[in-house]
């Protein structure tokens, strides 16, 4: 499965090794993971985050077909629950067999997922979870209900 | 009867609703004080997939969700 | 060292690894390798390279004192010689507090890479090296002793 | 003496020349029947850095090098 959901910080290095293992042979010329490491600021312990599955689901498997269409394949991990500081809490990661759309791809695909995943983020300080609101965007068509 | 869940930050329990379009839900929502400056800001999916018509009509069993701003990574 | 050069295939992990274990304490929040494959292609074994070390040295001092102007750092790691199909010659890794920073970079310096740097490939076809001319470069102010 | 590098598939020997600009340099290649190909595709090099003048002066000790296109990765 190549989106992956993983209780607390991510071990980079066994995921993005696994990953290379998986497409080395497969003839492709590029491999590029992206991997967000929690950053000591603002006072902050670390993140914790929340996740809704079944559209997270449904909006990665859109971006592994538009992937395909240009012969490229995608990865995913992210963290729920708590991440501290200075460990990661989310990698991504584009196999292609050309440079150009490789690198196209994990930009696209890094920033949509910023913007569009369902996904929730606090910052934990004093061991408490404050809702990183002013960093958050809201989803197409937010405000239907006010 | 369909389920409304409150996701993320929201931090609300779900709660089930007879209601026949999502014009409904925003009557029924138009009270509570504490949700209206959160309903500014959400997202709705119904059965998981966003809409952005007031007029789509809930079935019996539907889940409507309400997304607030996301932020991953 | 953040510029290595190798004889013959990269350990992909090991120096991923070894990069992202230098760095992660370090407060960046992204880190970003590029990883090149030798893809098994008209009928090559392989690549083999000829590196020019004292001009692509000045190259990545030139990249890494850009990088270091937005808080960023560079690494490389390039292989000599003989590279056979589906192991790595080239990676290149960004790391920055900023994903836009990351996201960015990541993709100049590798493209300026494949443009810029005094490295020569060849096909191994039959045991013999040659020369990719179709596929190279000519750099800055080529032809001036014509 | 100057020293003369070529490099990658140019694949030759270095030479020691006795020149005063890369315009002589550039007279002592024009009979080279295999070499003027190259010349049209190659970069020039003065101690390791590029130019792109003839009239560049050439001092004793100086290292030029010429440089075919390259494709790295």
């Amino acid at each position: 499965m190549a989106l992956e959901l993983h209780d607390g910080s991510l071990h980079v290095e066994d995921i993005t090794n696994r990953w290379f293992n998986e497409i080395k042979d497969k003839n492709y010329g590029a491999y590029i993971p992206f991997i967000g490491i929690v950053r000591d600021e603002k006072g902050i312990s670390g993140l914790s985050f929340d996740i809704y599955d079944p559209i997270l689901n449904k909006w990665f498997s859109a971006w592994q077909e538009k992937a395909k269409k240009e012969g490229a394949y995608l990865f995913m991990a992210h963290s729920r629950g708590d991440v501290p500081n200075h460990t990661s809490s989310y990698i991504a990661a584009v196999v292609s067999p050309q440079r150009k759309v490789a690198l196209k791809l994990i930009n696209d695909f890094v920033e949509d997922f910023k913007a569009s995943a369902p996904i929730w983020k606090y910052d934990l300080i004093d061991g408490k979870r404050v809702y990183a609101k002013q960093r958050s965007t809201a989803l197409k068509g937010a405000g239907l209900l006010k | 009867m369909a389920k409304v869940e409150f996701l993320g930050p929201l931090n609300r329990e779900s709660i089930e609703v007879d209601i026949k379009s999502l014009n409904d839900l925003k009557e029924m929502f138009a009270d509570d004080k504490e949700l209206q400056e959160w309903l500014e800001i959400c997202a709705v999916a119904v059965n998981d997939t966003l809409v952005c018509s007031l007029d789509t009509k809930i079935e019996a069993n539907d889940k409507i969700s309400l997304l607030p701003p996301v932020c991953g990574g």
